[in-house]
Parts: structure tokens; sequence; C-alpha cells
């Protein structure tokens, strides 16, 4: 059932084990085995992003549609060539000064079509379906949980007016344009309260997911992410060891090298 | 000693990254096993698939991407065997142009294990891009947002495919969801318009966002991160993991205890230094 | 194969669903159906079939199997309006299906119009085999404006900010006084601009990682038109870290016009506002390499963000930068808050531009927006008084239905 | 004209987005599609101007043997052959044995994940150093943050008070205040969303539509 491993497979890994460690360098210091690493993932992802653009927007959209014959693709081709006037001005200065306005073409519809559509897509999502569900039948919770209700986390009355007057003083405490009097600070104090309690909580809630990341890497350095027998060709554990010396070794001779200068200087 | 708590608050941070190190590797390489109790919103999610008759399709978003991987992959293992398991067909679908290469080695894994077959009894759809726009596609019509499957098939050649025209002819969606776009898009563009039944698995830091829609009866199960993952796998496997299959999300469930107390443990100390040294400064 | 399901069929007729209607929905684009019927008692599902020719025929399965307990269903007649705009009028047929009446499988490796030929050929045999409803016309109605509730409460809201923010505007240029509340963070991001220059450092100025797309980001390109200009006029170095390249090309256009404006125009470095990587921690990687390499002094994060947040933000504070952070995006506050000097949260993020502006027009708008949300949090107790008296009609002037 | 026509353009196309929410006709939302359709396209047309810039700002660094111009080179000459693998690769270059998988699978997957794992550290790191009681609103963040953290620990499921208690603290903590705050940054975004769209659209915001 098991599926030997190509060599390229297996090279593949201890390349993947090399690259995880030279990341995790960064955790001691900026240092040139993290620089080159850093380089790398940034070379290497926007080949990635560029070549997925290329096949999954650019080609289908444009290309193919140009090519069937589809003439109202001229509108886009032609955004996209007002929009290329930018770099005219690196080869031609002359002509880059004179065209370069061109590209604001390009931008203002972009920027005009999608804060149009976000406009009334926050509108509805963010504001009309939040306000409506915080207003609370603060009847139904009585009959349901009464005023506080310990077996549904606390629901009742006095979550429900909990909610309505947290969410108001938070709403106030962004209030510009006039100065907070007495009244309003002891508001705008509450709702500062109530967003310290809320990302107090959603920071703690966090932690979990981010120790799960790390452990996904540990998973992959220790080889449990593999079933047993693909572990025995690939030896992870071997592979880790002998990266973790080299980079170690590399931020030795790196330290050194830095402080030498230093001494004489 | 108050120079020692001093020198304490101020302490580098790397000595905090070396303890953190040093609580994820030693419960990852000594494992001690103790049981864990299963949340509301994941059992209702595991009785949504549980409920599922035997020959019924699924529509699964498969929206992550490596970095959510540890947290998510082993809620999608698990997820796919139960479906599978119970004879339900599943069809998987991705919004997350870094999904397929992770999606696709997992899906055909899985399914032969479970002896099921391409097209017929599983298929993927690919990656689409746009985002909100597509999911909205996807509730309208999914031949048209997906006119062939990742392997270039047409759809309308696909078996699995018949009848299935929009995100409401399934009786469950199950997203799993990394962040945007994914479940919360789901909800507010295509869950009220035609009354879908999702269920969600996301990370731990989309939970809370996510609860409220599981509240309000938006979604019909919700898993918040790894020990989601953990809760759903020890409901699939009662008895412990079939031959040869690793249980991700509960072996790394220690490694989370002692993060998480290692993490409290600074913040309670450094608090009580930080009181201790106020005290004797004022 | 067809000549099998015959056989099946003609065995097995079920009495198919009654009183089948089929309507336009409100305030629909003119694409949908929809259909109700009454439960054909010992079904085992429904099939809906569609014609667009006739009653007669030829017939497509547009829907289901659905099953026996659903009595409800809703059909998009056209998938693409621009190549097959909807007809005038729609015929439907409901067919009840039997435990072991055969589903429709489609051959592996058919061509499309093989597929669609065979599929009528199925909803043919359904029918003859009386497993079919009488057919109901039905005709799709597009409608020019959503009359609903919602719609137009959310249509009267934007008037009253565009309204209210236009007035306002109005009486500022006729020489109104206009207020507003210092807030710290924004006042830091001009202290952050001086600090920087008195140490002689460069400026970073991130704004978020969402594409255009995101309204955060527009506000983040209106700020940092403002920032520009400021750090233009301080002869400052400013650095903005881009992780969309459309987002790089407004941001080239908003500094070179914040230079122009301050009247440096030939201070603009163009290098300076980069193109990172548009892989979200690539583009981390690239920004904290800015940080650690070229020294920023001051950091201003001001748009969407994502898990980045945080890394960024502890680069930024081993480098000991003046760190001031801005997003509405509420995952990403905590850590912020945590690791930043200044946040601004949600709202705030909005108000950057206008308040650095102290175009005494812009900042008059903000209070188009404070009265707004005045008005709302009235509706937040009317509206949880009137629900707790028993009348939801607030909730439904907040309620959106159908898109 | 350098000015107006944008401004006109921006106008017309936005209000013409905004008709997108309430004209529900298929024939309008045919152009409401197109135009996003559009704006797909000039984002990735973008990328190549990304590419240039990329190239502008590396480039002379390396050719000037700057300061990190290995390092430039790197990236660059990585971009290159990513670029080349997946060209050459074409529609099938994501399938197993070409290059191109496996630079994703074994280069880029690596270093995305363990970048991302590094908050991990980080958030230790930054709960360390921020999370000090200095006044009520610190404290009320760092209590939050504790008792979310304890009742989170999966061990502590099975603990009398911890187990019983704290979940239901921490889940009254996320339902009633953290959704009154989240809700209240949703609607005063959406306010300020609503306030910043109308502004560019009517022209009173153009920054973004250059200086001369």
């Amino acid at each position: 059932m098991e599926v030997a491993l190509t060599s390229v497979d297996i090279a593949g890994a201890w390349v993947s084990i090399f690259l995880t460690l030279c990341i995790l360098s960064f955790l001691y210091a900026d240092n040139p085995i993290y620089k080159l690493a850093e380089h790398l993932f940034i070379g290497v992802s926007i080949g990635i992003s560029l070549t997925e653009t290329w096949y999954g927007v650019f080609r289908p959209n444009l290309v193919d549609k140009l090519l069937a014959g589809n003439l109202l693709s001229i509108v886009p081709l032609a955004m996209c060539l007002m929009l290329g006037m930018k770099v005219v001005g690196i080869f031609a200065p002359a002509a880059g000064k004179k065209l370069g306005w061109l590209a604001r073409i390009p931008i203002a519809f972009v920027v005009a079509a999608y804060a149009g559509v976000k406009l009334t897509g926050e509108a509805n999502a963010n504001l009309m379906t939040q306000v409506a569900q915080s207003m609370p039948d603060l009847h139904t919770l009585w009959i349901e949980h009464g005023l506080w209700d310990w077996s549904a986390d606390g629901a009742g009355v006095i979550s429900g007016i909990f909610l309505v007057v947290g969410l108001s003083a938070c709403l106030l405490h962004f209030y510009f344009s006039s100065p907070h009097g007495p009244a309003m600070r002891v508001v705008s104090r509450f709702g500062v309260l109530v967003l310290m309690l809320s990302f107090g909580a959603s920071f703690g809630y966090t932690v979990m997911g981010r120790i799960s990341l790390a452990i996904g890497r540990a998973q992959e350095l220790l080889g449990l992410d593999r079933s047993a027998a693909q572990a025995a060709q690939v030896h992870p554990r071997i592979a880790s060891v002998l990266s973790l010396v080299v980079v170690v070794l590399i931020l030795v001779i790196w330290r050194l090298r830095e402080r030498r200068p230093q001494a004489g200087a | 000693m108050l120079r020692l708590l001093q020198r304490f608050q101020a302490l580098d941070r790397r000595w905090v990254f070396l303890g953190m190190a040093i609580s994820i590797l030693v419960p990852l390489l000594y494992p001690v096993s103790f049981s864990f109790k299963v949340d509301e919103r994941v059992r209702s999610l595991y009785d949504a698939v549980e409920e599922l008759p035997a020959g019924s399709t699924v529509l699964v978003s498969a929206d992550f991407d490596p970095a959510s991987r540890p947290e998510l992959e082993p809620f999608f293992r698990a997820n796919l065997d139960h479906l599978f398991r119970k004879d339900v067909k599943v069809v998987v679908l991705s919004l997350w142009e870094y999904a397929p290469p992770l999606v696709v080695p997992i899906l055909d894994e899985i399914a032969t294990r479970d002896h099921k077959e391409y097209g017929k009894d599983y298929v993927f759809l690919g990656y689409k891009p746009g985002k909100e726009l597509a999911i909205k596609a996807i509730g309208e019509n999914i031949p048209k947002t997906f006119p062939t499957d990742s392997r270039g098939t047409p759809i309308g050649q696909i078996p699995i495919m018949q009848g299935f025209k929009q995100a409401r002819d399934f009786p469950l969606l199950i997203n799993v969801s990394a962040g945007f776009p994914g479940t919360r898009e789901y909800v507010l563009q295509i869950q009220g318009q035609y009354d879908l039944r999702i269920a969600s698995a996301c990370t731990a830091v989309s939970a809370p966002d996510y609860i409220p829609f599981y509240k309000a009866g938006q979604l019909v199960g919700l898993s918040g991160g790894m020990p989601g993952s953990a809760q759903y796998e020890k409901l699939v496997y009662p008895e412990g993991p079939p031959a040869g299959v690793r249980l991700l999300g509960m072996q790394a469930i220690n490694v989370l205890n002692l993060g998480h107390l290692y993490i409290i443990g600074l913040i309670v100390l450094g608090n009580l230094a930080f009181f201790l040294t106020r005290r004797v400064e004022t | 194969m067809i000549a099998l399901l015959f056989l099946a069929l003609s065995a097995q007729a079920a009495t198919p669903p009654t009183g089948l209607t089929v309507q336009a929905p409100p305030h629909d684009d003119g694409l949908d159906l929809d259909l109700a019927w009454t439960a054909a008692p010992g079904s085992a599902g429904t099939l809906v079939l569609r014609s667009e020719t006739g009653p007669d025929g030829p017939w497509l399965v547009s829907a289901g199997p659905l099953p026996p307990s659903t009595t409800t269903s809703s059909d998009r007649v056209s998938s693409d309006p621009r190549t097959h705009p909807p007809a005038e009028v729609y015929w439907y047929r409901l067919v009840s299906l039997d435990a072991d009446t055969p589903d429709f499988q489609a051959e592996v490796g058919a061509t499309e119009a093989a597929q669609a030929q065979a599929q009528a050929a199925y909803a043919q045999a359904l029918v003859q085999a009386g497993a079919a409803g009488p057919a109901v016309e039905g005709h799709p109605a597009a409608s020019w404006f959503n009359t609903s509730l919602g719609h137009l409460s959310l249509l009267s809201l934007i008037l009253a900010v565009g309204g209210l923010m236009l007035w306002f505007t109005d009486r500022a240029r006729k020489g109104a006084p206009t207020f507003i509340r210092r807030i710290p963070g924004i006042d830091a991001i001009e202290e952050g601009i001086g600090r920087a220059t008195e140490m002689g450092k460069p400026v970073l100025y991130v704004p978020g990682i969402d594409e255009l797309q995101d309204i955060q980001t527009i506000a983040s390109m209106l700020i940092l038109g403002q920032v520009s200009k400021t750090v233009a006029e301080y002869q400052t170095e400013l650095i903005v870290s881009c992780c969309i390249p459309m987002v790089r090309e407004v941001a080239d256009e908003v500094v070179r016009a914040g230079f122009y404006q301050a009247g440096y125009p030939d201070a603009y470095n163009p290098r300076n506002t980069r193109f990172i990587s548009s892989e979200q921690f690539a583009f981390t990687a690239g920004t904290n390499g800015i940080m650690l390499r070229e020294k920023p002094a001051t950091n201003i994060y001001l748009g969407r963000f994502f898990a980045e947040s945080l890394i960024l933000a502890e680069t930024g504070y081993v480098n000991r930068s003046i760190q001031i952070a801005g997003t509405a995006e509420a995952t990403q506050l905590p850590f912020f808050v945590a690791a930043c000097d200044y946040t601004l949260i949600g709202e705030e993020l909005f108000a950057v531009s206008a308040y650095l502006s102290r175009d005494p027009r812009l900042v008059s708008s903000l209070k188009a927006s404070d009265y707004v949300k005045v008005f709302i949090v009235v509706c937040l107790f009317v509206g949880t008084l009137a629900a707790t008296l028993g009348s939801d009609l607030l909730v439904r002037l907040f309620t959106i239905s159908g898109g | 004209m350098k000015r107006t026509i944008p401004l006109i353009i921006t106008l017309l196309v936005g209000l013409f987005m905004i008709g997108e929410f309430f004209i529900p006709h298929y024939r309008y939302r045919i152009w409401t599609a197109e135009f996003l359709e559009w704006g797909l396209i000039l984002a990735a047309a973008a990328f190549v101007l990304g590419l240039v810039n990329l190239v502008q700002v590396n480039l002379p660094k390396v050719l000037r043997r700057e300061e990190d111009w290995g390092y430039k080179l790197v990236m660059l000459l990585s971009l290159v052959l990513t670029l080349i693998a997946g060209f050459l690769g074409g529609d099938a270059r994501s399938e197993a044995g070409h290059l191109y998988h496996w630079i994703y699978d074994f280069v880029f997957v690596p270093l995305n994940a363990t970048m991302f794992a590094l908050l991990a550290f980080y958030i230790a790191s930054a709960a360390f150093r921020a999370f000090r009681a200095r006044n009520l609103e610190a404290a009320l963040l760092l209590t939050a943050a504790i008792l979310v953290m304890v009742a989170r620990v999966p061990a502590g499921e099975n603990l009398p008070v911890i187990g019983d208690i704290l979940p239901r603290i921490m889940n009254w903590i996320m339902d009633v205040p953290n959704t009154a705050a989240r809700r209240a940054i949703f609607i005063g975004a959406a306010l300020g969303a609503v306030a910043t769209g109308l502004r560019v659209i009517l022209g009173l915001e153009r920054s973004h539509l250059g200086a001369d």
C-alpha cells in the first residue's frame, strides 16, 4: 500500500526541513542564513503569484476573450495599457511626463468601482445586519432564561441589556465631533473597558491557534506527520539534526566575523 | 532580589522563545495521553454529518493554506473519512489559491483508503478566484462557476455532479475555513439567501467571530482550531485510530496544554515582579 | 439504458404533487422563479422539470431530486443572461419519484450536447410514465428598483450620511466653526514623522495586505496622501511597503501627489514605494527586512491586516520604532493594542485622512457619521424596547432580505 | 483635463456601482459584473508593474554590488526560475513530477508555514511584555486574556472549578462583551466606510488621482 518515495521527494523533504530551521534562526537574530531564506521566499512567492495570476485571471478573463473576438474586452485592455503608462517614464522620461497621467483613469475606475460596491456591501453586512441582531427581545429572554442563566453561559435579561448598553457605549466612544462632557466621559470609559475585555479575550483565544502553527512545524521536523514507513525512507530527524548543526555553525561563524571588525574599531 | 526582579521584567525575548520551543518539543517527543471533553458545537457538527443519509452528497469548501494546515488538516482528514465511511459523496472546491496542492493528495489518500472512486464518490472542482464574488456564484450556479473539475473534465460528464446546480442542492455545506474568504462570507453572502445548512471548521482565531453565527442558527456546527479537530477525531474514532492513521489533532493537544500554561505562567510572573518592584520603588 | 428506465417507470408511476404555483419573487433580477406545491403522499422525492419552448416540452431537469418534505423550490432560468437572456414564459411540471425510480446518471465522457439530450430523454420518459403533474406557466419579472423595507432604509441611511456630509461641508465653507476631539493615535502620526526627521531615519508606511477592493485599503491610501505631504514637508524619507501590486500603483500616485503638493516634487523616489510580494508571509518577511536593515524610526500600519500584524509589530518593537497601527479588522486589534504604541480602532481609521487634512470641509464630514451613529444608538434602545413589547418593526427596518 | 476626466469617471462609476445594490435587474447587473471583472484584470495587469518596480529597486543593487547584493540576486534568480518552471509546466504545472510543484511543496510551503509559526513565539513575548496591570484597562485586558487561556487549556476541562465555571465565564465574555465590542467596531467601521466611499465618489477626497 505504501508507495516508495522518489529520491526527488526525499531531497525535497530535506530541503524543506533545512529551510524551516533557516527561518526559525530569525528568533535568535537577523542573520545571513535567514536573509538567504527570506530572499528565496520572496522570489519564489512572486514567481508563483505571477504564474497563477496569468493562468487564473489574465489568460481566461482577458486573453482568451480577446482571442474569441469579444470586442468588449478591448476596454479592460485599453485600461491596462493606460496603467502601463506609469512605467514609460522609466525608459523615456519625456514621454512619461506627457502620458503618465493616463494611469489615473484606470485607477479612478478601480477605486470608484470598489468604493461603490463596498459602500453598500459593508453597510449591509456590517451595519444593518449587526444592528438588526442587537435588539434583543428581553421579554422572551426573561421567559427562557430569567435574569441570569448559568446553564446557558449567563444568558438572560442582564446579558441582553449589557449587550445593548455595551455596544452603544463603544459606539459613542468613537464620537468625534464634540468634546466629551462628564456624562460622555463615563459612557466612553465604559466603552473602552468593554473593548479591552474583548481584546484580552480575543488575544487569549488566539494563543491556541498560534501554538498550533508551531506544532505543525515541529511535527515535520520530528517526522511525526509521516507514516512510519515514509519516515524510514526520509529520516526526518537526521535531516533536522544535520540542518540544525549547519545553521548553528553558520550563526557562530557570522557572530565571530561580526565581532572582529568591531573589536578593531 | 530587587535587581533580579527588575531584570526578569526586561527579560530578553530570546529566553522567552527558548521556553516556548521547549514546551512544544518535549510533549511531542514524550507524549502523555489524557481525556478531554467534546464541545457542544463540535458535536453538532458531527451530528449534522451523522444524520446525512447514505448516498447523499455534501459540498466541502476547503479554504485553507499551508499556514493554517496544522489546525485544519486533522479536521479535514477526519471529516472526509467520516463522510466516506457513511457512504456520503463529497464535492470539494476551494476559494483559496494555495489550497489545491494540499487538498488533492489528502483527498486521494483518504479516498483510496476508503475505496472510493473519483467522479462517482468524490470530485475536486478546483480553485476559483474572486473571493466573495465566487461565493455568490457558487450560491447561484455551480456548473457555471466550475465548468470543469480540476482535471479538466466537463462538469456535465461527472456522475456525482448530476442534479447539483447550486449550493442549496446539497443537504450540507462544510466549510473548512482559515479566514477570508471563508465562513463569514459564506454566511453573509449566501446562507440566508438560500437557506443553506452550513457547518464550519475554522481556525482558533476566527472561532469567536463565527460563534454568533452558530448561536443565530446560521451555522449548524462549528469546530474551532486544533482542539476542535482533536474533538472531532475523538468522535469519529472513539476506539482509537485505524491502523496506519495518525491523529494529528489528538497528538498535538498536549502541546497546547503546556504552551498555554507556559504563557500564563509568564504573564503571572511578569505581573508579580512588576508589583513587587513597584511597591519597593514607591 | 433508456429502455430499462421505461420498464422501471411504467411499473411504478407515483401520483405527482399537486397545486403547483410558479411566481416571480419580488424585487428580482428577472432570472428566478419560485415554485410551491403540495406534497404527494407516499412519494420518495420530487423532480422539477422545466421547458422554455412550450407546455409539451422538451423538458429539462431543473432541480431535484428534492426530499419529499420539500414543497418549495426556486429556479434560476439562466446562469449567464448575457449569452442566454431569459425567455418571457417558462413551463414547469413536477414529478414524483418512487423509492426505486432510477436516478439520472450521466455517461462519463459524453459531450455536453449528448448529456442534455440524455437528460431530456430521461425527463420525457418520466412524463410519459405518468409521474408528472400538469404544466404550469411562470413569467420571470425583472425589477428596476428594490423597494423592500430594508433596502429603502439602507438607501435613506446612505443618503442621510451623504446629505449631512454635504450640508456640514457647506456650512464649514461658509465659516461655521468645526470641532473635532483629539485622537491621540492620529496626533502620534505627526509626532512620529517628526521623530524620524530628528533621527534622520525613514518612516515606514504599510497599507495593510488586502486588495484595493477593501475600503480599508482605500482609506489607507487617502491617509497616505496626508502622511506623504507631511513627510515631504519635513524632508524625510518615506518607505511604503505594499503587498498588492495594484495598491502599489495607487500608492505611487498618492505619494507623488503628496510630494508635489508639499512643493518637493523632485524629492519623490518611486523606488521607495515598493511592491514586496503578494503572498502574505513573503510580504511580512520582506517588510521585516526593511525594518531591520533600513531601520525606520516610525512604523505606520493602517489598513486591513491579518495574522502578520503581530510579526510586523514585534519586529518593529525590537527595532525600537514608534509604532502606530489602525485597522477595522477586529481579530487583529488585540495584537496591535498589545505591541504598538498607538492603535486606531475601527472607525477611527476612516477618520484619519479627514483629521490630518485639517480641511474644515472634510473634518465636518465626520460630523455626519456622528449624527447617524447617535441615531443608531437611539434605534438600538427603541428597538430593544419595541422587541420586548412584541413589535419587530425596527428589526425589520434593519433587515435586508435577499440580494 | 488631467484631473477632470478621472473625477468624472470616479463619480459615474461609483454611483453606478452603488446602484448595484438597489437595482436588481439582470440587464443592470450584467454591467456591474463586467466592471468588477475589469477590476480583476487591472489588478492582474498591475502585477507586471509590480515586477518592474521590483527589478527597478533590486537590480541596480546587484549591478552596483551594493550591500546585500548577493541576497537580491538570489531573490531575482529564484523569481525567474519559478516563473520559468511555471510557464514550462503550463496547465499541468501543479501535478506531481513538475519542477513548479516541487518548488511549491518543498520551498514555498515550509517557508510560508515557518514564517507563520513564528507567531507562536511572538505571542508569548508580546503577552509577557504588554500584559502588566498598570491601570484598570490593562488589568481588564490581561485578566480576560488569562481567564480565556486557562479556560482553553484542554487539560483543564476535567478539573472541578476550572473545567466547569471558567469555560462558562469565557463563553459569557465571548458572547456578550466581546460581541458588543465587535459589533460596535463593525458598525462604526461600516459607517466610516460609507462616509469614506461617499467622499471618494463625490470627489471630496482625491489624493489617489494625483496633484497636477
